[in-house]
Order: C-alpha cells, then structure tokens, then sequence
C-alpha cells in the first residue's frame, strides 16, 4: 500500500499553484518543457518569476519574459539554439526590465545537488578570472582548506539553489506520483532539490513505476512530486523525446514574430490565448 | 546542394576547416562535442572513423553519439575527473589572451545591460579549464569578432599558477587560417592560412595581435582517403545530430 | 560506430588487473558483490588493499581480511548483518592487524561524489561532536563562508574519494561495456569516481543497452568501465536483485567458520580455492 | 510458534515497544527505517497502515516499501532535505546525554584496537542531525548498554547553539522502559515502564542517571484495533522485509 501523496490536478489547477514571485527551475529544451502549462501561466498571467534555467534557457524563457511574466532569470544562456538569439530576452536586457544572474552550466548544476545534499554550498573547479565573479557577488573564490602543504589553491564555492518549485512535462506518470523521465536525471535533480515538483504528462497510468526494476531505473518517486496533470502534447512545439520531435515551424514563426514587442503580443493572442492544442 | 558531394568536388572552407580540426584530434581516446558545433562535431565524427573503435565521441543533443545517462551534469563531471581530451568553444568576441566573450558587447560596469547580447557563457567558464585541449573556433573572422579585448570574459585564456588548470586553449580555426595558442606566453601563433587567403589577409582582419613567421605555410588539406570517408560514412553519422548542415555541405 | 574500449576478460585475468595496495571500492551486500571475482583475489593472493567500502561492508570484506590482503579498510560498518558481527573484521581491529578508517554512510557517498564532480572536497552537516571527528584527521571543520552576518557556522570537509578501481558485479553488460545496473546507482558513483572499474555479470549480451531508452536509464556507459568478464553466480552467495537470493545457509556457514582463524582457514581452503561454483 | 497469533493473544513485550514508537509516529507524513530493524519498522508500517496512505515508510533493504531510485545516498540527502520526519537509531551504547556509540568497547585513545568492536556507525553521524524526531530503540536495557558515558561516540545528542542541528534524539524506547529526551537540558525523563516493570526496575539496570516523577505510568498498549491490525495487515507487510522477526512473533 503505497502511500498516496501526490495529487492529481488538471493543468490549468496545477499551473495556478506557481505563486508571483516564485523561483522557479525550468529544463533545458531537450528535456521536456511544459509548455502547455507555461502557456497557462501566461494566460494568468503570472508575475516576478525568478526563473531558474537548468542549466539553460529556450524558447519557454524567451515567452514568459515576453508576457512580462518574468523578474529575474539565473540561467548559463538563454537562446533558441538553431533558430538563433531569443528575441524577448535578448531585449529586455537591452532595455534593462528585467534582472540577469548570469551563470555556468555546471555551476548551476552544483548548486542544485549542493540544495539535493542539504548542504549550504558547493566548491567548483574553473571559473576564476570570468567576469562571471564580478556579477554574481553570492559567488566567493576561497582557499581549499584542504590542500597540501600550505599551498595556496583558490576555488569557487557557490550557494545551495532550492527553487521553490520545479516545473517540467514528461512522458508518462503512474497514480502514484512516480514520473517516468529515462535517462533525463536532470529532472530528477531539479525535483530533488526544490521544495515543491509540479508535472505535466502525456498520460498517467494506473499501475507502479516503482514495481517494474527496468522502469523503476528511470523514474523520479512520488515522494518527490507534488502535483502531476495529464495535458497531451504537453511540451508542443518544443520536442518530447520518445513521443513527438519538435515541431520547428511553429518554433521559427515565434523567433520571427518575437522580434517586436507587437509582433509577440500578437504572436501571444493567436497561440497563447486561443488556439491551445489539447 | 542536394546530391552527395563526390571525392572529387573542391574542397570547401568548411571541409578545411574540418581537416584542420581533425588533425589536432588525431590520437585521442574522448572528444566532447557541444550541442550547436557541427563542424568540430564532423571533425570529431571524422577523426572516429580513422581510429578504429578507439576514439569515443561523445555530441551533446545527439540521441546515437551521446553516451551520458547521469543527466546534465555528467559532462562536466566527465570532464573534471579528466575524462574528456578535447572539446570546443567558439565566442561572439575573442580576444589574442584566448579569453572569450560569450556574454554581450558593451561595458562590463553596465551589466546586465547590453549593446549587444549573445545567448550567455554556457559550460564555458569551466570547460576552459578542466578539458587539456579546448579548440577554439569562429567562422566568422573579422576585428568585431577577434577582438583586442574581449567586453566580458566568460572564460579566461590562461590563468595564475596556483589557480588548478590542467586544461586550457590549444589553437583557434577560423574561416580564414589557424592560430596554434602558447599557454605560458598568453599569445596566438599564426600557423597556417586556408587556401586563397593570405597571411596580411588575416594580420587586416584581426584586431588582436599575434606572431607570425615571415612565411606562413596552408592549412592542409584532406587527403582524398580522409576527403572520401568525410563525404560518405561521416557525413551520414553527422547527418543524425546536424541534419541541416550535412543536407547543407555533403547533400545527405 | 560506438567506440569499443571496454576489454572482455576472463574472470582471472579480470581479478589480476587489481595490483597489491590498490584502493578498491566495494559495494554493500545488497548491491552486486563480484563474489566470484574476491575469491579469485585470495586465490592469488592480493595483498596490503586499502578497502573503500561503499559505505559499509559485508561479507566480502570480511573474507579478504581473513585472507590477509587487507592493510586499512575505510567503511561506516562492516557487519554480517543478521548473521551478526562480521568475525574476521573483529578480530582484526581486536588484534590491531589492520588499520580502520572509520566514517559515516553520507560522508563516503559525499567524498565519492567530490571525486565524480573533480572537486577536491565535500561539505556535509552533521558529524560535529563525533569522536568521528578525533578518528579521521583528514576530515576537517571549516566556518561556512556563506553564512550570512558574520554569523558562524561550522561545516565539516571531507575529501575526495578517487579510488584507483572498483569492483562489482552485475546482471548484464553489453559487448560494448554498458553495464545495466537498474536503481543501483551507487555503483554509477563508484565508477565515475574511480580510476578504473572493473565488472563481472551473468552476462555479456550482443546488443548495445545505450539504444534502448528504458534499458538506458538504468545503465552505466562503457565510457566508465575498464573491463567486464563473465561470472555465472558471480555474487554466491549473495543475493543478485532479479536473479538470485542469498545462500544464507552458506552465509551462516561462513559466520561459523571464520569465528576462529584456523576456522577461516579450512573453510578457505574447501571454497575458495577448491569449490569454485561455476 | 508458527500459526498466527490471534487477536485474544497476550501482548507481548516486542508489541508494547512497537505500540510506544507507533504512538510517537502518529501524523508524521515521512518515516525512514533502516535494514536491521523490525521493531521500528513494524511501529512504522502500523502507522501508515492507520494514516489512510497520508503517511509515506521507506524502509531500506525492502523491495516493496523502499521508493529510492537514485542509490545509497538517496535516504541521506532526502533527509538533508528535510523531507523525512521520523528515523530510528540505536548503540551499542547510549548514555545518559543521549550521546550513542556503533564504534566499540575501549579507550578512545587506543582506536582502532577495541575491547569490543561493534559495526561502525552507519548514518547515525549525520541522521541523527538532519532528522527532525530520532527514536532511539533498544531491547536490551542494562547497564552495559545504557552507560554513565559512552566510550566513543558516533552521533552526540545535542550540539552546540551554532551547530545546523534541525534534528536529534526524541525518545529512548527499551524492553523495560520509554525515557522521553529534553534536548534543552540534554537529559532522559522515564516516561513510561512496560507492564510488569517498576520505575525501580528501571533505575536498577540503567547506569546513567535520568528524571523521573514519583508515579511513572505504564507503556500504554495498542487498542483493540491495533493489536488486530498490527497482527494481519502489518504483520504481513512486516514479513517481506523481516521475514524471520514476522514469523517469530506473529508466525505469518
């Protein structure tokens, strides 16, 4: 008898539970976006979102930035890979509205297990001599307690990242809450280390993940989860692997249309506010 | 471009540029590939199949050549136990120290305000210095490009010699030449020009300063063996990870 | 075209790649001890191994004790379990024939993954005011640098794991070196963080796991595995998740036996040099 | 004995020890039991079994009830998260400051060497940090094992005021006794003495010294209810990872 603590939400329910303001850690575009849910959040619209991109940022950032949605983004890069530059964050920091915390893919990565470990922080090599130390001032350079012989070996430690809530679209759940995500640990990590885990899937079925040793491998536990929703085609128009590719005229229409403030707005009205693929 | 290109086709600046890559890649066991870099990538592929089942490659974003299954952090984890050999890192600015720019254009004290803003420094600022022979590449190779010095360094070209780096830049491939880089001199070497561009070609186009021999010999090109297996088998397995570049260059 | 690193040994070539002195990591009773492959070790003899156990060790550990081919073992325990103390370990520490490193279950799996992460050191709460602390002079307490206001906050460090090989057993590899090890994920962190690793499995299958996505989630690349050999029953007689239970007649036998040194003896020399299960 | 023991049954001491812990663990929404322990793994599964699935039980080692997918460190760093209420320790000595040994019998200043060595420490350095309620249990209750001092300690019962300690040392639970743990003044109180036990009992086979009122009440046993319940449903739930402590006490 399992026990039974993840609830079972349709999407637009779950995507309330992200509060304003909340710090919020988002996948990477190969690893399962929510898109659908991120496109209810813009309905709401949600406000002030530290977003925190594990390790980077595609085109969901580049929408919630645009529906104003966004005060903060940490992340390594924000960008819409073969399609380019993203349009609305490569402007809202020209136009300075919202703040940046750039970061390193691994250094984000670190301070996630360092929130996983319940450790306060993380050493990591490199780093010393980026400007990347100028901007983030919650970085420090100290010297490695431990090394030999008085020798001095400055390192990079950096803070714990707990998000408040991680947000991202799967394959498949089971009732129990157990997530299915394959080799896509970067999702077990992200729920791991935040407080709450909010998931979008094709389908959730009515049996154990956990029962089945092959699947149980690649599966997240319930324990972790706090609220799950089915929304087929979830992470349209971004790639769903094992499920669909990614749908990459839909992808190059938003890069065009973002280009202007104008042209996402209505961008956003057409695909945003109507036409929602079910 | 839609047929296969046949051995005999002129050799393009991409496939130049290819060979020279792969011909610093010879011999090693693991090259790392960065998800939007398919010409290290097809160097990397290339150098593969001329191995003999002993050099790994390992290209971010590919479902066939990406061997990781501890999420995405295991390439850089990969990398600090010293498993990675080679990987490649291109900026939106990069300067004659080897630092890079992958940030933004404009004052650093103006942060994050930019005049220009590039996507951000990605695993950068920690690949620089844990993987032994980083290549860098740009084909872009104008003075806005390979600057005197960089607006924002996302990595640095070198470090102080307490700072742990047994990792660092190795060369610098362009459109136009190659560049070998010396650690312990903080300084480029012009080491060859591709065909049809001359040494003062590149001196006009650099903004940085960087030694040259009076006679700077050319990049090598493929033999027709190295050319051939490119245009086939390589192309094909580039083809899964980059599929508009093969379609692009090779017609696959 | 995968890269074909991975050597396919024999079981005793496997076991002769493990020189004296190495520092081996092992696994716990319930997660794929290479039995077939330890018994092959005091065969040879092995000598003056430094044990990592991860984190605690069992019977094996035991075993290679009695054998002498222990200098220090590095371990959060080392018990038989239900069949009670492990006797060759009591015996040894009675004596002081070995030397004992001892540790904490987090504080092992904390050092390895500073290793995986090729970071020199680990921060982990917990620890202070142990006599831990008096035992392990390489551990080391440190003010959070963190901390917020000045306010003190002491942390203990601990040091990276590198072990120069681990040695497991699994339910399958691939000819290509992928090990499938399921949810046993300490043993991933073992071979990431070791020089080598070094595997024995039921079997060795012509196929590559890599390409199957659920097969994937649970499998350790080739990229980390020096070599693999075959061993039917390779962990008799401990148990094998999905294959086989303990032998816990043999255990107990076992317990009995090496009560006394001479009893180790005789019991040695009937099964690990005389019957080898095939 | 073999057949299952009905309802009508004498309560045995091993069930009043679990009805004490099950009472402590009433509400708590994470309970996590190591590998060696059927009296707090059954007080635990009775819980859930009473919490309508409200309450979650990890128990290591088991097949069923374990939900841990990502190896050996999991239990560790899911309690650093805070996520687990409630876990169970136990020494081969526990002093009177709550302070317990797994280490051994001897002079610290002779270690390794040991009168007696005990396992080692397991996760109880860190566990009992991070754990918000620890349930110290230990059926053997004489002088040898609850000491003035233990000689070694492996997890100290409290910790100075800047020590990150959201956890520790809840209550004392023996075959005789429950102590009840203040972590301010760092001292046992006598909670409650089994059936058949005096307070006398008590302070005659304890070597530490702890309060205790005038009139200690009796351990209350499980309802009716319980009892039922912890002698089917549980006790076969129990049995799949303690096979031998279920069939000993309630032959399932």
């Amino acid at each position: 008898m399992p026990a039974q603590t993840t609830e079972i939400l349709d999407l637009e329910t779950l995507a309330s539970r992200i509060p304003n303001g909340a710090r919020i850690a988002l996948p990477p575009d190969y690893s399962g976006c929510a898109m659908a849910a991120v496109r209810a959040l813009m309905r709401r619209p949600v406000r002030d979102l530290h977003i925190i991109a594990v390790p980077a940022g595609g085109m969901q950032v580049d929408m919630l930035i645009g529906a104003g949605s966004v005060a903060r983004v940490e992340a390594a890069a924000v960008t819409m890979g073969e399609n380019g530059l993203a349009p609305r964050f490569t402007a809202a920091l020209k136009s300075g509205e919202i703040e940046m915390w750039d970061a390193t893919c691994p250094a984000i990565q670190a301070g996630l297990q360092a929130a996983e470990k319940g450790i306060p922080f993380m050493p990591l090599r490199g780093i010393i001599g980026s400007d990347l130390l100028r901007v983030r001032p919650d970085w420090k350079v100290i010297d490695n307690p431990l090394a030999e012989d008085g020798r001095r070996d400055p390192i990079v430690i950096l803070p714990a990242i707990t998000p408040d809530v991680t947000l991202f679209h799967a394959l498949k759940a089971d009732r129990y809450g157990n997530v299915w995500i394959g080799v896509r640990r970067e999702l077990m990590l992200m729920a791991h280390a935040s407080r709450q885990a909010l998931v979008t899937v094709e389908q959730i079925e009515d049996v154990n993940f956990l029962e089945d040793p092959v699947l149980a491998a690649g599966t997240i536990p319930g324990l972790y989860i706090t609220a799950i929703a089915e929304a087929k085609n979830g992470a349209w128009p971004i790639e769903l692997s094992g499920a669909y590719p990614a749908d990459r005229t839909a992808q190059a229409d938003y890069v065009k249309a973002a280009r202007t403030a104008d042209g996402f707005a209505q961008w956003a009205a057409e695909v945003v506010h109507d036409r929602v693929p079910a | 471009m839609t047929t296969v290109a046949s051995a005999t086709s002129a050799v393009s600046t991409t496939e130049i540029m290819i060979g020279a890559i792969a011909e610093m890649l010879a011999g090693l066991s693991h090259i790392a590939v960065g998800a939007s870099s398919p010409i290290p990538g097809s160097a990397a592929l290339l150098t593969r199949a001329r191995s003999g089942g002993r050099t790994r490659v390992s290209v971010l974003g590919s479902r066939e050549n990406n061997p990781f299954t501890d999420g995405g952090r295991e390439l850089f984890d990969c990398a600090g136990q010293g498993r990675i050999d080679a990987f490649f890192l291109s900026g939106g600015q990069i300067d004659g120290g080897a630092n890079i720019n992958l940030v933004g254009v404009g004052d650093v004290g103006d942060y994050p305000r930019a005049e220009a803003r590039f996507p951000g420094s990605f695993g950068s600022s920690y690949l620089y210095f844990v993987v032994p022979r980083v290549i860098l590449f740009r084909e872009e190779h104008t003075p806005r490009t390979l600057v005197e010095e960089v607006d924002f360094v996302s990595a640095p070209g070198t470090s102080p010699p307490e700072v742990y780096r047994p990792g660092g830049p190795h060369a610098l491939v362009t459109s136009l030449c190659v560049f070998s880089f010396d650690r312990n001199r903080a300084r480029f070497t012009l080491q060859s020009v591709h065909p049809g561009v001359t040494a003062a070609a590149v001196r006009a186009a650099t903004a940085f300063d960087y030694d040259a021999s009076a006679e700077v010999p050319q990049t090598p090109r493929l033999d027709a063996e190295g050319l051939a297996l490119l245009r086939s088998t390589v192309a094909r397995e580039v083809a899964e990870t980059y599929p508009d570049f093969a379609r692009r260059h090779w017609g696959v």
